[in-house]
């Protein structure tokens, strides 16, 4: 298991290739990027904010749970925090298994509770002002289906 | 005891964290407390359902006990990932 | 869109970070890369075969299914044939859009048609000699979900 | 007309490919034909419900019409991903 919670960038593709390296019984790995959007061009920044000790600790209870919970070989998770621009990297979760259904499976289920159970909350800085995300009822309900 | 606080319920109470003394024995009698003391905390505090709640780093509900917790957070829902 | 069909290898950590760049409309990335699995320490190498001609055709029209249905931003596959040693690389899809959901869900169709749909057959060659890698039932009811 | 064959199909005809003249209606009566012409057909299309036709590298049914056809391709069920 890896985790780790920062506020330096990462490389997405190096970590993809380091993850899970060298075992012979992995034949299928999911990898998921969140990066910083902006769709109406109108984002100057991102703010992440976290709760230092309890964020470590929350992720690696989560990412415990999904690999117990789907047998795999390996999972990575890595979220930062602090101040983001526009087309950066926000977090990265990578799963490693024999099969692709519990891959993709943990893959998502550890997406939707990082979403709404690891105490990160972002504030986008906008020329107009700056507000925090909501969170959203949708993401609340995505837990229910695990 | 420790309280801390994230995101806009700290920039509403204008402090990242604070220690208090207190006789309150759930998190929902903490934060009667808290709101009665100044606006500012009626106004972070005002819709309950709108925030959550982590004593020793772990979520918990307002009707928990805070009898020997060291640090209690406030926040509102959480928006990782 | 990218589709590659090829005998060579690949570097999946390269072609993440090549996919997507520069948009501001991207929010999430999923990648799946399939590996030759050797659990048991039996395999000497694994051939692919496939229907030269058909296959190209055959994945391009799964990903334009999969980018009208999702809305993607964009979608790659990788997918090679020939000899290929226990820890390869074997394919990769990877599917990008504004929200997470599209971007699991798509990646995981992709994968389902890839799976059962694309004109490629396994043969697996171990100490104890050849054998052709069975469909499975799974596989094919696996379509049934989309 | 041009029948390719892929895995064990190939295999057991011990050709990936050849050229055919054929008065079959459907692929069905194609098969009918190859299983009669020699053995190694016979072994190949023993069990129609283990193989796949593609016609002009389209995925098809057994009882399509093959007129206008110039490729027909026989395999088992795809393992691809």
């Amino acid at each position: 298991m890896t985790v780790r919670v920062q506020s330096d960038t990462f490389d997405a593709g190096v970590e993809l290739n380091a993850f899970a390296q060298g075992r012979r019984d992995i034949g299928a790995i999911v990898s998921f990027t969140g990066v910083v959007r902006d769709t109406d061009n109108t984002l100057q920044e991102m703010l992440i904010e976290h709760y230092p000790g309890m964020t470590e600790r929350a992720i690696k209870e989560i990412v415990k749970t999904a690999i117990e919970r789907w047998n795999l070989a390996d999972a990575l998770v890595i979220h930062r925090f602090g101040a983001l621009k526009p087309g950066a990297p926000i977090m990265m979760v990578a799963t490693a298994s024999a099969h692709r259904a519990a891959a993709f499976e943990a893959a998502d289920f550890l997406m939707d509770y990082l979403k709404s159970r690891a105490p990160f909350w972002k504030k986008e800085i906008t020329k107009d002002g700056a507000h925090w995300v909501d969170a959203k009822e949708q993401d609340e309900d995505a837990l229910k289906r695990w | 005891m420790n309280i801390v606080y994230f995101a806009w319920v700290r920039e509403r109470i204008g402090i990242p964290q604070e220690q208090v003394e207190t006789n309150a024995q759930t998190v929902q009698e903490l934060v009667e407390e808290l709101k009665a003391r100044e606006e500012r905390y009626a106004a972070a505090f005002a819709d309950i359902s709108a925030l959550r709640v982590a004593l020793d780093q772990e979520l918990a509900e307002f009707d928990a006990p805070i009898a020997g917790v060291s640090e209690i957070a406030f926040f509102p829902p959480m928006t990782g990932g």
